[in-house]
Protein backbone atom coordinates (compact mmCIF):
# COMPACT_ATOMS: atom_id res chain seq x y z
CA UNK A 1 0.00 0.00 0.00
CA UNK A 2 1.12 3.42 -0.94
CA UNK A 3 0.54 6.69 1.65
CA UNK A 4 1.20 9.69 0.89
CA UNK A 5 1.84 10.95 4.58
CA UNK A 6 1.83 14.89 5.31
CA UNK A 7 3.90 16.45 7.57
CA UNK A 8 3.39 19.48 9.89
CA UNK A 9 5.52 22.04 11.61
CA UNK A 10 8.23 20.15 12.93
CA UNK A 11 8.24 17.41 10.91
CA UNK A 12 7.46 19.03 7.44
CA UNK A 13 11.08 21.19 8.31
CA UNK A 14 12.73 18.57 9.29
CA UNK A 15 11.36 16.16 6.13
CA UNK A 16 12.35 19.69 3.45
CA UNK A 17 8.59 18.24 2.10
CA UNK A 18 4.81 18.72 3.51
CA UNK A 19 3.81 15.29 2.01
CA UNK A 20 6.41 12.05 1.57
CA UNK A 21 5.21 8.97 -0.07
CA UNK A 22 5.94 5.69 1.13
CA UNK A 23 4.89 1.78 1.00
CA UNK A 24 4.04 -0.56 3.39
CA UNK A 25 2.81 -4.47 2.67
CA UNK A 26 -0.54 -5.46 3.20
CA UNK A 27 -1.80 -5.13 6.56
CA UNK A 28 0.73 -2.86 7.99
CA UNK A 29 -0.95 -0.79 10.89
CA UNK A 30 -0.27 2.61 11.81
CA UNK A 31 3.41 1.57 13.89
CA UNK A 32 4.48 -0.14 10.76
CA UNK A 33 4.06 2.87 8.73
CA UNK A 34 5.68 5.14 11.04
CA UNK A 35 8.81 2.95 11.30
CA UNK A 36 9.41 2.87 7.49
CA UNK A 37 8.76 6.74 7.39
CA UNK A 38 11.35 6.98 10.15
CA UNK A 39 13.79 4.43 8.07
CA UNK A 40 13.57 7.09 5.03
CA UNK A 41 13.46 9.89 7.20
CA UNK A 42 16.30 8.95 10.62
CA UNK A 43 16.43 12.50 11.23
CA UNK A 44 12.22 13.36 12.02
CA UNK A 45 12.51 12.48 15.38
CA UNK A 46 14.95 10.98 18.30
CA UNK A 47 14.70 7.19 18.18
CA UNK A 48 13.13 7.37 21.66
CA UNK A 49 10.57 9.56 20.45
CA UNK A 50 7.21 8.32 19.69
CA UNK A 51 5.77 9.71 16.49
CA UNK A 52 2.15 10.66 16.94
CA UNK A 53 -0.10 9.72 13.88
CA UNK A 54 -3.72 10.97 12.76
CA UNK A 55 -5.31 8.67 10.44
CA UNK A 56 -8.39 10.05 8.61
CA UNK A 57 -8.53 13.20 10.69
CA UNK A 58 -8.72 11.06 14.32
CA UNK A 59 -5.56 10.17 16.61
CA UNK A 60 -4.52 6.84 15.86
CA UNK A 61 -2.72 4.28 17.63
CA UNK A 62 -0.09 2.32 16.95
CA UNK A 63 -1.37 -0.95 16.80
CA UNK A 64 -5.09 -0.07 13.76
CA UNK A 65 -4.44 -0.99 10.86
CA UNK A 66 -4.68 0.91 7.51
CA UNK A 67 -6.46 0.31 4.65
CA UNK A 68 -6.30 2.08 1.00
CA UNK A 69 -7.08 5.87 0.64
CA UNK A 70 -6.71 6.54 4.63
CA UNK A 71 -5.62 10.07 4.90
CA UNK A 72 -2.63 9.61 7.27
CA UNK A 73 -0.59 12.70 9.14
CA UNK A 74 2.31 12.96 11.42
CA UNK A 75 1.00 15.02 14.20
CA UNK A 76 4.24 16.99 16.20
CA UNK A 77 3.65 17.90 19.70
CA UNK A 78 0.98 20.82 20.24
CA UNK A 79 1.82 23.73 21.51
CA UNK A 80 0.18 22.98 25.43
CA UNK A 81 3.34 21.01 25.65
CA UNK A 82 1.61 17.68 25.87
CA UNK A 83 1.47 14.66 23.42
CA UNK A 84 -1.93 15.12 21.76
CA UNK A 85 -4.87 12.88 23.46
CA UNK A 86 -8.38 12.01 23.40
CA UNK A 87 -10.38 14.26 25.87
CA UNK B 1 -19.00 29.33 17.03
CA UNK B 2 -15.85 27.52 15.65
CA UNK B 3 -13.51 29.90 13.70
CA UNK B 4 -10.34 28.90 12.48
CA UNK B 5 -8.60 31.77 10.54
CA UNK B 6 -5.77 33.42 8.67
CA UNK B 7 -7.56 36.61 9.20
CA UNK B 8 -7.43 38.67 12.49
CA UNK B 9 -9.84 37.80 15.05
CA UNK B 10 -12.66 39.28 16.28
CA UNK B 11 -13.17 38.88 19.83
CA UNK B 12 -16.19 41.24 20.26
CA UNK B 13 -18.06 38.31 17.41
CA UNK B 14 -16.97 35.18 19.23
CA UNK B 15 -18.35 36.76 22.69
CA UNK B 16 -21.81 38.10 21.11
CA UNK B 17 -22.43 34.50 19.62
CA UNK B 18 -22.58 33.45 22.89
CA UNK B 19 -24.26 35.81 24.79
CA UNK B 20 -28.07 34.69 25.73
CA UNK B 21 -30.54 36.53 27.77
CA UNK B 22 -30.80 33.06 30.13
CA UNK B 23 -27.06 33.76 31.27
CA UNK B 24 -25.56 36.38 34.17
CA UNK B 25 -21.88 35.24 33.28
CA UNK B 26 -19.57 35.61 30.27
CA UNK B 27 -16.08 34.56 30.01
CA UNK B 28 -13.69 35.24 27.59
CA UNK B 29 -10.16 34.09 27.27
CA UNK B 30 -7.72 36.08 24.52
CA UNK B 31 -4.60 34.88 23.58
CA UNK B 32 -1.76 37.36 22.73
CA UNK B 33 1.38 37.04 20.75
CA UNK B 34 3.79 37.94 23.94
CA UNK B 35 6.50 40.05 23.35
CA UNK B 36 9.25 37.58 25.23
CA UNK B 37 9.67 33.71 26.40
CA UNK B 38 12.37 32.89 28.80
CA UNK B 39 14.15 36.32 28.54
CA UNK B 40 14.60 36.61 25.15
CA UNK B 41 12.37 38.54 22.84
CA UNK B 42 10.00 37.51 20.74
CA UNK B 43 9.04 39.25 17.43
CA UNK B 44 5.81 37.27 16.34
CA UNK B 45 4.77 33.77 15.98
CA UNK B 46 3.61 31.27 13.72
CA UNK B 47 0.45 29.31 13.67
CA UNK B 48 0.39 25.98 11.29
CA UNK B 49 -2.61 23.92 11.43
CA UNK B 50 -3.94 20.35 10.36
CA UNK B 51 -7.10 22.32 8.77
CA UNK B 52 -9.95 19.68 8.68
CA UNK B 53 -8.79 17.95 12.35
CA UNK B 54 -8.33 21.15 13.90
CA UNK B 55 -11.73 22.13 13.08
CA UNK B 56 -13.23 18.75 14.25
CA UNK B 57 -11.13 18.84 17.29
CA UNK B 58 -12.25 22.09 18.32
CA UNK B 59 -16.15 21.21 17.58
CA UNK B 60 -14.49 18.42 20.16
CA UNK B 61 -13.36 20.65 22.88
CA UNK B 62 -16.87 22.75 22.24
CA UNK B 63 -19.33 19.47 23.06
CA UNK B 64 -17.02 18.26 25.94
CA UNK B 65 -17.23 21.31 27.44
CA UNK B 66 -21.07 21.91 27.25
CA UNK B 67 -21.24 18.16 28.61
CA UNK B 68 -18.93 18.63 31.90
CA UNK B 69 -20.03 21.82 32.73
CA UNK B 70 -23.40 23.64 33.62
CA UNK B 71 -22.70 26.04 30.81
CA UNK B 72 -24.68 27.20 27.90
CA UNK B 73 -21.98 27.85 25.03
CA UNK B 74 -18.98 28.13 23.86
CA UNK B 75 -17.00 29.48 21.14
CA UNK B 76 -13.64 29.30 19.92
CA UNK B 77 -11.58 31.59 17.14
CA UNK B 78 -8.29 30.65 16.21
CA UNK B 79 -5.99 32.20 13.78
CA UNK B 80 -3.39 30.74 12.22
CA UNK B 81 -0.19 32.05 9.63
CA UNK B 82 1.77 35.19 11.28
CA UNK B 83 0.85 36.70 14.65
CA UNK B 84 2.42 40.12 15.01
CA UNK B 85 3.27 40.83 19.25
CA UNK B 86 0.15 42.04 20.26
CA UNK B 87 -1.91 40.26 18.25
CA UNK B 88 -4.64 38.28 18.92
CA UNK B 89 -4.15 33.86 18.09
CA UNK B 90 -6.75 32.17 20.26
CA UNK B 91 -10.19 33.59 21.79
CA UNK B 92 -12.75 31.70 23.87
CA UNK B 93 -15.46 32.71 25.24
CA UNK B 94 -17.71 30.51 27.72
CA UNK B 95 -21.59 31.52 28.59
CA UNK B 96 -23.23 30.47 31.49
CA UNK B 97 -26.15 31.17 34.07
CA UNK B 98 -23.21 31.63 37.14
CA UNK B 99 -19.95 33.08 36.80
CA UNK B 100 -17.57 30.42 38.79
CA UNK B 101 -18.88 27.67 36.15
CA UNK B 102 -17.94 30.11 33.23
CA UNK B 103 -14.57 30.78 34.81
CA UNK B 104 -13.89 27.14 35.06
CA UNK B 105 -15.56 26.18 31.47
CA UNK B 106 -13.20 28.47 29.96
CA UNK B 107 -9.84 27.43 31.91
CA UNK B 108 -10.16 23.82 30.93
CA UNK B 109 -11.22 24.74 27.14
CA UNK B 110 -7.81 26.68 26.74
CA UNK B 111 -6.26 23.44 28.78
CA UNK B 112 -7.85 21.45 25.83
CA UNK B 113 -7.34 23.32 22.96
CA UNK B 114 -3.53 22.96 23.86
CA UNK B 115 -3.41 19.66 24.75
CA UNK B 116 -5.90 17.99 21.33
CA UNK B 117 -6.06 20.35 18.90
CA UNK B 118 -3.52 20.26 15.94
CA UNK B 119 -1.95 23.33 15.90
CA UNK B 120 1.44 24.25 16.27
CA UNK B 121 2.82 27.39 17.54
CA UNK B 122 6.52 28.63 15.99
CA UNK B 123 8.12 31.33 18.04
CA UNK B 124 10.72 33.53 15.87
CA UNK B 125 13.28 35.60 17.73
CA UNK B 126 15.69 38.21 16.47
CA UNK B 127 18.45 35.46 15.73
CA UNK B 128 16.50 32.61 15.16
CA UNK B 129 13.01 30.16 15.77
CA UNK B 130 11.64 26.93 17.72
CA UNK B 131 8.57 25.25 17.68
CA UNK B 132 6.60 25.25 21.14
CA UNK B 133 6.59 22.40 22.60
CA UNK B 134 9.58 19.57 21.08
CA UNK B 135 12.10 19.98 23.17
CA UNK B 136 11.96 16.36 23.38
CA UNK B 137 12.32 16.17 20.10
CA UNK B 138 15.98 17.49 20.26
CA UNK B 139 18.84 15.49 18.88
CA UNK B 140 21.81 15.17 21.34
CA UNK B 141 23.86 16.90 18.44
CA UNK B 142 21.59 19.44 18.14
CA UNK B 143 21.74 19.85 22.29
CA UNK B 144 25.66 19.62 22.04
CA UNK B 145 25.36 22.31 19.25
CA UNK B 146 22.98 24.35 21.38
CA UNK B 147 25.67 24.42 24.76
CA UNK B 148 28.73 25.15 22.58
CA UNK B 149 26.98 28.51 20.60
CA UNK B 150 25.57 29.39 24.28
CA UNK B 151 29.06 29.10 25.46
CA UNK B 152 30.60 30.99 22.37
CA UNK B 153 28.41 33.25 23.17
CA UNK B 154 28.75 34.09 26.71
CA UNK B 155 32.66 34.46 25.88
CA UNK B 156 32.18 37.07 22.96
CA UNK B 157 29.17 38.93 24.91
CA UNK B 158 31.43 38.87 28.29
CA UNK B 159 28.52 37.72 30.64
CA UNK C 1 -9.33 51.73 34.39
CA UNK C 2 -12.02 52.05 37.06
CA UNK C 3 -15.39 53.20 35.83
CA UNK C 4 -18.63 53.63 37.56
CA UNK C 5 -21.25 54.87 35.94
CA UNK C 6 -25.13 54.93 34.83
CA UNK C 7 -24.44 54.74 30.57
CA UNK C 8 -24.29 51.16 28.64
CA UNK C 9 -20.51 49.69 29.66
CA UNK C 10 -17.87 49.06 26.65
CA UNK C 11 -16.59 46.04 26.77
CA UNK C 12 -14.15 46.67 24.17
CA UNK C 13 -12.88 49.61 25.75
CA UNK C 14 -12.21 47.85 29.28
CA UNK C 15 -10.50 45.30 27.83
CA UNK C 16 -8.38 47.32 25.06
CA UNK C 17 -6.89 49.06 28.49
CA UNK C 18 -5.05 46.29 29.77
CA UNK C 19 -3.81 44.70 27.00
CA UNK C 20 -0.35 45.29 26.52
CA UNK C 21 2.45 43.64 24.43
CA UNK C 22 4.27 41.81 27.28
CA UNK C 23 1.10 39.82 27.95
CA UNK C 24 0.37 36.99 26.43
CA UNK C 25 -3.35 36.11 27.88
CA UNK C 26 -6.62 38.80 28.77
CA UNK C 27 -9.45 37.25 30.38
CA UNK C 28 -12.65 39.55 30.40
CA UNK C 29 -15.50 38.64 32.74
CA UNK C 30 -19.14 40.27 31.61
CA UNK C 31 -21.99 39.68 34.27
CA UNK C 32 -25.01 40.21 32.59
CA UNK C 33 -28.75 40.77 33.71
CA UNK C 34 -30.27 37.27 33.67
CA UNK C 35 -33.95 36.74 32.77
CA UNK C 36 -34.17 34.42 35.43
CA UNK C 37 -33.72 33.72 39.50
CA UNK C 38 -35.35 30.55 41.43
CA UNK C 39 -37.31 29.86 38.64
CA UNK C 40 -39.32 32.97 38.88
CA UNK C 41 -38.72 35.72 35.70
CA UNK C 42 -36.46 38.63 36.25
CA UNK C 43 -37.73 41.64 34.30
CA UNK C 44 -34.87 43.84 34.95
CA UNK C 45 -32.01 44.54 37.68
CA UNK C 46 -31.50 48.18 39.50
CA UNK C 47 -28.28 48.90 41.44
CA UNK C 48 -27.64 51.69 43.86
CA UNK C 49 -23.96 52.69 44.57
CA UNK C 50 -22.25 54.35 47.60
CA UNK C 51 -20.68 56.14 44.73
CA UNK C 52 -17.45 57.95 46.21
CA UNK C 53 -17.20 54.45 48.82
CA UNK C 54 -17.36 52.01 45.61
CA UNK C 55 -15.09 53.97 43.30
CA UNK C 56 -12.29 53.60 46.56
CA UNK C 57 -13.37 50.07 47.32
CA UNK C 58 -13.14 49.15 43.12
CA UNK C 59 -9.29 50.79 43.06
CA UNK C 60 -8.91 48.29 46.12
CA UNK C 61 -9.67 45.76 44.42
CA UNK C 62 -7.68 46.69 41.89
CA UNK C 63 -4.56 47.84 43.65
CA UNK C 64 -5.28 44.28 46.06
CA UNK C 65 -5.21 42.06 42.74
CA UNK C 66 -2.08 43.43 41.33
CA UNK C 67 -0.56 42.67 44.98
CA UNK C 68 -1.00 39.04 45.30
CA UNK C 69 -1.24 37.96 41.54
CA UNK C 70 1.88 38.04 38.75
CA UNK C 71 -0.68 39.92 36.47
CA UNK C 72 -0.05 43.22 34.73
CA UNK C 73 -2.79 45.11 34.73
CA UNK C 74 -6.73 45.01 35.91
CA UNK C 75 -9.79 47.16 34.51
CA UNK C 76 -13.28 47.32 36.23
CA UNK C 77 -16.45 48.69 35.06
CA UNK C 78 -19.71 48.58 36.82
CA UNK C 79 -22.82 50.51 35.94
CA UNK C 80 -25.17 51.48 38.49
CA UNK C 81 -29.30 52.12 37.68
CA UNK C 82 -31.68 50.11 35.55
CA UNK C 83 -30.43 47.31 33.55
CA UNK C 84 -32.15 45.35 31.52
CA UNK C 85 -31.81 40.88 30.68
CA UNK C 86 -29.29 40.40 28.38
CA UNK C 87 -27.56 44.09 28.80
CA UNK C 88 -23.72 44.12 30.94
CA UNK C 89 -23.51 45.28 34.55
CA UNK C 90 -19.81 44.76 35.32
CA UNK C 91 -16.76 44.17 33.42
CA UNK C 92 -13.63 42.83 34.84
CA UNK C 93 -10.43 42.47 32.71
CA UNK C 94 -7.35 41.15 33.59
CA UNK C 95 -4.02 40.70 31.83
CA UNK C 96 -0.96 38.81 32.62
CA UNK C 97 1.72 37.11 30.79
CA UNK C 98 0.57 33.64 31.56
CA UNK C 99 -3.36 32.03 31.59
CA UNK C 100 -3.21 30.69 34.74
CA UNK C 101 -2.73 33.82 36.80
CA UNK C 102 -5.24 35.92 34.81
CA UNK C 103 -8.23 33.28 35.29
CA UNK C 104 -7.37 33.05 39.33
CA UNK C 105 -7.44 36.81 39.12
CA UNK C 106 -10.08 37.42 37.08
CA UNK C 107 -12.51 35.33 39.07
CA UNK C 108 -10.62 36.64 42.24
CA UNK C 109 -11.25 39.98 41.29
CA UNK C 110 -15.00 39.54 40.97
CA UNK C 111 -15.64 37.41 44.35
CA UNK C 112 -14.12 40.71 46.06
CA UNK C 113 -15.80 43.28 44.19
CA UNK C 114 -19.00 41.51 45.36
CA UNK C 115 -18.01 41.31 48.82
CA UNK C 116 -16.61 44.76 49.85
CA UNK C 117 -17.70 47.24 47.19
CA UNK C 118 -20.97 49.18 48.47
CA UNK C 119 -23.11 48.64 44.75
CA UNK C 120 -26.35 46.75 46.00
CA UNK C 121 -28.55 44.85 43.34
CA UNK C 122 -32.32 44.47 42.89
CA UNK C 123 -34.02 41.97 41.31
CA UNK C 124 -37.39 43.56 39.80
CA UNK C 125 -40.16 40.32 38.71
CA UNK C 126 -43.35 40.56 37.36
CA UNK C 127 -44.70 40.70 40.76
CA UNK C 128 -42.72 42.58 42.99
CA UNK C 129 -38.85 42.88 44.16
CA UNK C 130 -36.34 42.26 46.07
CA UNK C 131 -32.70 43.26 47.49
CA UNK C 132 -30.06 40.62 47.18
CA UNK C 133 -28.34 39.33 49.83
CA UNK C 134 -30.44 40.93 52.12
CA UNK C 135 -32.08 37.91 53.29
CA UNK C 136 -30.83 38.11 56.61
CA UNK C 137 -32.82 41.38 57.20
CA UNK C 138 -36.26 40.07 57.06
CA UNK C 139 -38.40 40.50 59.96
CA UNK C 140 -40.09 37.34 61.40
CA UNK C 141 -44.14 38.94 60.64
CA UNK C 142 -42.19 39.44 56.71
CA UNK C 143 -41.63 35.68 56.37
CA UNK C 144 -44.86 34.36 58.00
CA UNK C 145 -46.49 36.85 55.30
CA UNK C 146 -44.42 35.84 52.75
CA UNK C 147 -45.47 31.87 53.78
CA UNK C 148 -48.95 32.62 53.71
CA UNK C 149 -48.55 34.05 50.53
CA UNK C 150 -46.74 31.33 49.20
CA UNK C 151 -49.77 29.24 50.40
CA UNK C 152 -52.55 31.21 49.34
CA UNK C 153 -50.47 30.71 45.84
CA UNK C 154 -50.25 26.92 45.83
CA UNK C 155 -53.86 26.55 46.37
CA UNK C 156 -55.11 29.14 43.88
CA UNK C 157 -52.46 27.73 41.00
CA UNK C 158 -53.08 23.81 42.32
CA UNK C 159 -49.42 22.86 42.71
CA UNK D 1 -23.08 66.16 67.63
CA UNK D 2 -25.53 65.64 65.13
CA UNK D 3 -24.76 63.71 62.12
CA UNK D 4 -26.69 63.20 58.62
CA UNK D 5 -26.81 59.26 58.56
CA UNK D 6 -27.07 58.52 54.55
CA UNK D 7 -29.08 55.10 53.72
CA UNK D 8 -28.82 52.88 50.67
CA UNK D 9 -30.97 50.85 48.78
CA UNK D 10 -32.81 48.33 51.58
CA UNK D 11 -32.25 50.67 54.73
CA UNK D 12 -33.27 53.54 52.18
CA UNK D 13 -36.43 52.42 51.24
CA UNK D 14 -37.26 50.72 55.11
CA UNK D 15 -36.40 54.07 56.71
CA UNK D 16 -38.24 55.97 53.66
CA UNK D 17 -35.37 58.63 53.08
CA UNK D 18 -31.79 58.43 51.99
CA UNK D 19 -30.86 60.63 54.54
CA UNK D 20 -32.02 60.82 58.60
CA UNK D 21 -30.71 62.83 61.22
CA UNK D 22 -29.74 61.74 64.26
CA UNK D 23 -27.90 62.88 67.36
CA UNK D 24 -25.58 61.52 70.04
CA UNK D 25 -23.47 62.72 72.67
CA UNK D 26 -19.86 64.01 71.89
CA UNK D 27 -17.39 61.31 72.64
CA UNK D 28 -19.90 58.55 70.95
CA UNK D 29 -19.26 55.45 69.12
CA UNK D 30 -20.14 54.00 65.99
CA UNK D 31 -22.04 51.75 68.06
CA UNK D 32 -23.79 54.44 69.68
CA UNK D 33 -24.89 56.29 66.35
CA UNK D 34 -26.36 52.89 64.94
CA UNK D 35 -27.93 52.28 68.26
CA UNK D 36 -29.75 55.43 68.15
CA UNK D 37 -30.79 55.38 64.63
CA UNK D 38 -32.05 51.71 65.25
CA UNK D 39 -34.46 53.24 68.17
CA UNK D 40 -35.71 55.59 65.68
CA UNK D 41 -36.16 53.64 62.99
CA UNK D 42 -37.21 50.35 64.51
CA UNK D 43 -38.00 48.36 61.14
CA UNK D 44 -35.02 49.72 59.63
CA UNK D 45 -33.49 45.61 60.36
CA UNK D 46 -33.92 42.92 63.14
CA UNK D 47 -32.32 43.43 66.21
CA UNK D 48 -30.40 40.27 65.60
CA UNK D 49 -28.43 41.90 62.65
CA UNK D 50 -25.65 43.94 62.85
CA UNK D 51 -25.69 46.90 60.56
CA UNK D 52 -22.48 47.80 58.75
CA UNK D 53 -21.46 51.25 58.68
CA UNK D 54 -18.94 53.31 56.81
CA UNK D 55 -17.07 56.62 58.07
CA UNK D 56 -15.94 58.83 55.68
CA UNK D 57 -15.95 56.16 52.98
CA UNK D 58 -14.90 53.42 55.13
CA UNK D 59 -15.90 50.43 56.74
CA UNK D 60 -15.80 51.37 60.47
CA UNK D 61 -16.04 49.31 63.91
CA UNK D 62 -18.62 49.69 66.20
CA UNK D 63 -16.27 51.22 69.00
CA UNK D 64 -14.81 54.15 66.41
CA UNK D 65 -15.16 57.03 68.03
CA UNK D 66 -16.96 59.82 65.83
CA UNK D 67 -15.77 62.92 65.42
CA UNK D 68 -18.10 66.00 64.10
CA UNK D 69 -18.10 66.22 60.30
CA UNK D 70 -17.74 62.53 59.41
CA UNK D 71 -19.39 61.23 56.98
CA UNK D 72 -21.78 58.57 58.25
CA UNK D 73 -23.01 55.64 55.88
CA UNK D 74 -25.22 52.29 57.15
CA UNK D 75 -24.41 49.85 54.37
CA UNK D 76 -26.96 46.89 53.67
CA UNK D 77 -25.18 43.70 52.63
CA UNK D 78 -24.05 44.06 49.52
CA UNK D 79 -24.40 41.71 46.14
CA UNK D 80 -22.36 38.69 46.96
CA UNK D 81 -24.03 37.39 49.72
CA UNK D 82 -21.84 38.28 52.38
CA UNK D 83 -21.31 41.57 54.59
CA UNK D 84 -18.92 43.89 53.60
CA UNK D 85 -15.56 43.81 55.02
CA UNK D 86 -12.07 44.64 53.95
CA UNK D 87 -9.87 42.10 51.92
Amino acid sequence: MRFDVRLFALYRERAGASVVSVDVPEGSSVGDLTAAVRSDYPRLAPPEVRIVVAVNAEYADDDLPLHPGDEVCLIPPVSGGHSPKPV
Amino acid sequence: MIVLTEKPLDPVAVTDSVRKDGNGAVVTFLGTTRDNFGGKSVTRLEYEAYDVMAVKKLEEVRASLCADYSIEDVAIAHRTGRVDVGQISLIVAVASPHRVEAFEACHEAVNRIKTIVPIWKKEWFADGSRWVACEDHEFADEAEHRHAHAARHAVTTGD
